[in-house]
């Protein structure tokens, strides 16, 4: 199957621009979607392309943005609304947990909503503290949304596909620092990842490195910083919070015995809280060392650069883990 | 009013009488089955007082528009039509309900009659109204959506932010504000800095349709059929009707023990009796077609309560049917 | 010392009354805390008592309660804002962890922001979906605002006077289920339980149930039961979720090498996750047998109280949690 | 505006046009220095265009009146008095910024001076200006609060809230929209319903001060100036100024290359020009000390890049202080 070599702003906008294509009722509604191409440059041309019918600029309205998609999907589209950055989310949460989560659930079926919520996510570059959020697990904890977050080109184009055409609402999440990271890419319009699939984003034997988003890339750095001193890791990268895919995690784990989680997020209350209370609950018998964590640092992230960078996981932090318990 | 005898015939008119008195009695049952423990939950909001604003501005669509509201949904879902044996199967919490026994009365919908439901975080539905509108404009179906709004609700940024969508998107909304004064025990004068809560219009460049007497069905009917109208041409429209309910948001209401002298003055102007008093005015011989009304309606009360003590309860099954779809 | 026995309600209402009086920054403000005397009836007779400067009824405006009490309490002010029910803080999320918890440290100290936001919580009822929540867990996440829920009348009013009392925010739950619930509660008006400290409900030998809020209850509840099985159970409550009692914690595990985690949440991404994380990691040469998490179910919570109360927690089932790693 | 020469003295206004200047040049080499990657971060929202409404607002308060903002907030703090030294540092990120380097550009605050901070949640500081104000009206203390709203953030949840909110309290808060034409690239009349923002205040039973020349320092002083007083003495008004920025939100605002025929109409009335011409004509002898502004701001300037060049970054220890008080 043909593949390019493209950056995952791409991969997305590919994705989201197939799945205009092939169904009329998908379309993209958002603050800065249309005639400015996208903050993050996602929709580039789209309005173009598919005029203000289907391309949809908004008021700097979040909660309005959310709720509005979850109407229109429940009448029968199939909104992708994008949200700036997930630390605008924070004002379109009621809109998410209690409505795009729940009305299928509280009207018995009634509704369907088919709606994915793209936002981007993550730390770092100095945005300072209310702009550096990455809180996919609070997301996560409620029942009635996927959420999803890609750590690859291929994966972002896969996922993004899968999402729109659920019919389930997707809190989707794109780590701002990938946008420009470029990888092979299927050109095949129906490149679907099924929702809930993890990915073994390299094989290994001696630790298992439990993952998303960034986290890959770091696990990954650091996966081969520890081969060179011998050390195998597996890097499981769950794509998906929710549903999280424990079988993949725990097959992993019965072969290594031993696990790093690594996350971007907080560290209380957290992703790593969630996998390592899953390990040690379902594999008890197969572990030899406690489940180590990586996260950022219990702290707002500051602007200055050298304090914002100590605050933050990277590969070196996850070496020094997978030493602590190998 | 004159031109109102036109559009709707008598019969209309007696089934619209008809309506205003089924929802009277529901709800009078309802509060005698929640005082009974027989309908559960810690909320039972009820539409007394209301029922020619919900009965008037339901009458102005057509069957293929749209209605959503807050928690105070059972007169509204009745007035659009859905069942009333699965609406009252849905507050004792069956499986027969119209939202299975998992939405109670807080939220009852039934999309087969339009009505989207009954939401209870305040504000929270009105996005969605302008999302169902979307749908609307995008596919131009020539629906609108009638959209219930609190006057409470009004100060809630979700009221800010969708009014303006639908302003900007120019969507085909009606957004009714039902001003009964207050909400739970706060005046509206309390609440919000302009309490001609209609002149918010102006906030959004919206088509202003200013207050109505929310007592009587023809004055609500007639601004509802020009503001549903002006909708499906143009875009939103917003309408305020003075209100009342009757009863107390819930047990606890000090404020609704002290009003009595103000719930007098509007029960003076009861939708049924303002509705019983212009059927005799336009048909002086309507006696015999009035008398049978509440026997009519007590019948249907009846079989609906003992449809719903009759059907079964929800099952592990079904707890966790629906989460996703 | 002299103490009464009264409901948490009215605990917490002395503690509130005490404070104003003590304190004349300190006010309330929320929607019906004035003139309907509190939807729970916390601030009965407060309006009478303190008039309306410092009993503030608001409008139905969460964003803005919780934003102008940051703004007050940076300003001077001891703000005690009411969230009438913690499914309303999702309105006030942004305002809460973007500001509330962050414009101290963003500003580097230039601020104080000593307020407390008091939400009501708690699943049952027949509330459902949208009115059911007890997301403690999720508000905890993120640094800059600690996160009370007392289980009994003495610690709702020693805690509560404590966080009024603290110059940081303080997001207080209270289990709607034990406003009624009586218990003994100390006189005297300083009277304070310093925020962070959790506490043995009871003392046990075999199994450590780490617990808050209602689950206290359950978790007393199931001891009872199994102490006549022969099985003794110890009790913590930690009472914050933020800062969390570790100490307490690993101290009575290291005694009893076994735990279950009982809270009224949901199960992903939440407090048994955390509970279970941290003492795999920190107490893993004292494990015994595997953390067990009782919770909710994942699902939103449905009206018919039949199918309701399968989804809740109870007392029978921390029995099954315990048995099952004894 | 001949009422204006009275309350303010000429040394007053070479000091208005000093701080204009002041300003503007501090963006300038913001811009340049963020070129240069001196100054870090995502994001640089410069205020280059609107110094007159800022500066206008601002000197129509008492010294012991408050200034919050949005990010858009260095010209803001240097009006309401901030060091100019530490708001550089700031900027470069060193601990001696007035945020001690936490904050960087979206977040300068200056207590001393009462200036509560710049904020990057569109709207999530209206609430706090009305906090603040409410700290006024609680302490009877007569000082009041300026906020500052972008056009784009009257069509946020927040605005609605906060502004009702201050109405129903009668706060002592004058409520500043700053319409520079966009939100982002995204004009106001896609944005808003109602394009004349000012006639928001209707929505709120709130003193419309109407719209103003926000290029214009004497237009906005005069009108802040009443709005300031009517805010002390009654409660909060709301004024819209008219203004336009110069630079782009971001790098790739691709909106803002396309609107040079608009942005050389803004420019021909400067608000740098526009005071300079005033000056000229209420003083004929004023040219000797209007030309000794740039020099003067040129040396300013100078120094606070090299204070923040020469300061300390951040620790670790900064890093976790302060979480907590
Ligand atoms: C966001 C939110 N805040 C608070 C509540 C609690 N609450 C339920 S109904 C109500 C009053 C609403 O009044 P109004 O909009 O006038 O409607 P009415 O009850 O009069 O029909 C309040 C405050 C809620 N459900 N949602
Ligand atoms: C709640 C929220 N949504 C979106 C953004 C992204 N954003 C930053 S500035 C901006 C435009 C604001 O425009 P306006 O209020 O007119 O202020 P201006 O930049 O023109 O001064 C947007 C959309 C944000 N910071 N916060
Ligand atoms: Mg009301
Ligand atoms: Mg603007």
């Amino acid at each position: 199957m043909a593949e390019k070599n493209i950056p995952m702003r791409e991969a997305l906008r590919a994705a989201l621009r197939e799945e205009m294509l092939r169904d009329e009722r998908v379309f993209v509604m958002g603050e800065e979607v249309g005639a400015w191409d996208g903050t993050h440059k996602v929709t580039r041309g789209f309005l173009d392309e598919f005029g203000e019918r289907r391309v949809r600029d908004t008021p700097i309205s979040e909660m309005a943005i959310v709720g509005a998609a979850v109407g229109a999907a429940m009448a029968g589209l199939r909104p992708v609304a994008e949200i700036m950055t997930i630390n605008f989310a924070f004002l379109a949460f009621d809109a998410l947990i209690n409505h795009a989560a729940k009305v299928r659930y509280m009207f018995d079926g009634q509704f369907k909503v088919p709606m994915v919520v793209r936002a981007a996510t993550g730390w770092g570059n100095q945005a300072t503290a209310t702009h550096s959020h990455t809180p996919e697990p609070i997301f996560a904890h409620f029942p009635g949304m996927y959420l999803g977050c890609p750590s690859t080109p291929a994966d972002a184009k896969g996922m993004l596909k899968a999402a729109i055409r659920d019919d389930n609402p997707v809190l989707f999440t794109e780590v701002i620092a990938l946008y420009p990271k470029p990888g092979l890419v299927p050109d095949d319009p129906d490149f679907v990842l099924p929702i809930g699939k993890g990915d073994i984003k390299r094989a290994g034997k001696d630790v298992t490195i439990v993952t998303y988003g960034r986290g890959v890339e770091w696990s990954l750095d650091a996966a081969e910083i520890l081969a060179r001193e011998g050390i195998s890791c597996e890097v499981v990268d769950v794509r998906w919070l929710r549903p999280l895919d424990l079988p993949l995690i725990f097959e992993s784990f019965k072969k290594t015995n031993r696990c790093v989680v690594v996350e971007e997020s907080l560290p209380f209350y957290s992703f790593g809280s969630e996998i390592a209370a899953q390990l040690q609950e379902h594999m008890f018998d197969y572990m030899d060392a406690p489940i180590k964590r990586v996260s950022a640092m219990d702290v707002p992230l500051p602007y200055a650069k050298e304090i914002e960078l100590m605050a933050l996981p990277d590969a070196h932090k996850v070496v020094a883990a997978v030493k602590e318990i190998i | 009013m004159s031109d109102l005898t036109k559009t709707l015939t008598r019969a209309e008119l007696i089934e619209v009488y008809h309506q205003m008195v089924l929802i009277r009695r529901f709800e009078e049952k309802c509060k005698e089955l929640y005082n009974a423990r027989k309908i559960g939950g810690v909320y039972l909001h009820l539409y007394n007082g209301q029922e020619a604003t919900g009965v008037g501005a339901i009458k102005a669509l057509k069957p293929t528009d749209h209605v959503i509201t807050a928690y105070r949904d059972h007169g509204i879902a009745i007035a659009k039509g859905a069942d009333v044996k699965r609406v009252m199967a849905e507050m004792f919490g069956k499986r027969t309900g119209v939202s299975g026994g998992k939405g109670g009365s807080m939220h009852i919908a039934d999309v087969s009659v339009r009505m989207w439901g009954g939401y209870a975080i305040v504000g929270g539905h009105l996005p969605l109204a302008a999302g169902i509108a979307l749908k609307s404009k995008y596919n131009e179906d020539g629906e609108v959506v009638l959209c219930f709004v609190g006057d409470g609700a009004t100060n809630n940024g979700y009221f800010h932010e969708a009014l303006n969508l639908s302003a900007v998107w120019d969507l085909p909304v009606v957004w009714l504000i039902e001003n009964n004064l207050y909400g739970m025990g706060t005046p509206v004068s309390v609440a919000s800095g302009q309490p001609e809560l209609h002149k918010r219009a102006i906030a959004y460049g919206m088509k202003d349709f200013g207050r109505v007497d929310g007592m009587d069905f023809f004055a609500v009917y007639e601004v509802a059929q020009q503001a549903v109208e002006y909708a499906r041409a143009h875009g939103p429209a917003l309408v305020e009707s003075i209100t009342y309910r009757y009863e107390g948001h819930g047990v606890s209401d000090r404020i609704y023990m002290k009003r009595v002298e103000e719930m007098q003055r509007f029960q003076q102007r009861d939708p049924l009796i303002v509705m019983e008093n212009k059927l005799r005015e336009m048909f002086p011989d309507i006696e015999p077609e009035l008398a049978k009304v509440e026997p009519a309606v007590a019948a249907i009360i009846e079989e609906a309560v003992r449809f719903a003590e009759e059907s079964p309860v929800p099952t592990a099954e079904d707890l966790t049917r629906h989460v996703y779809a």
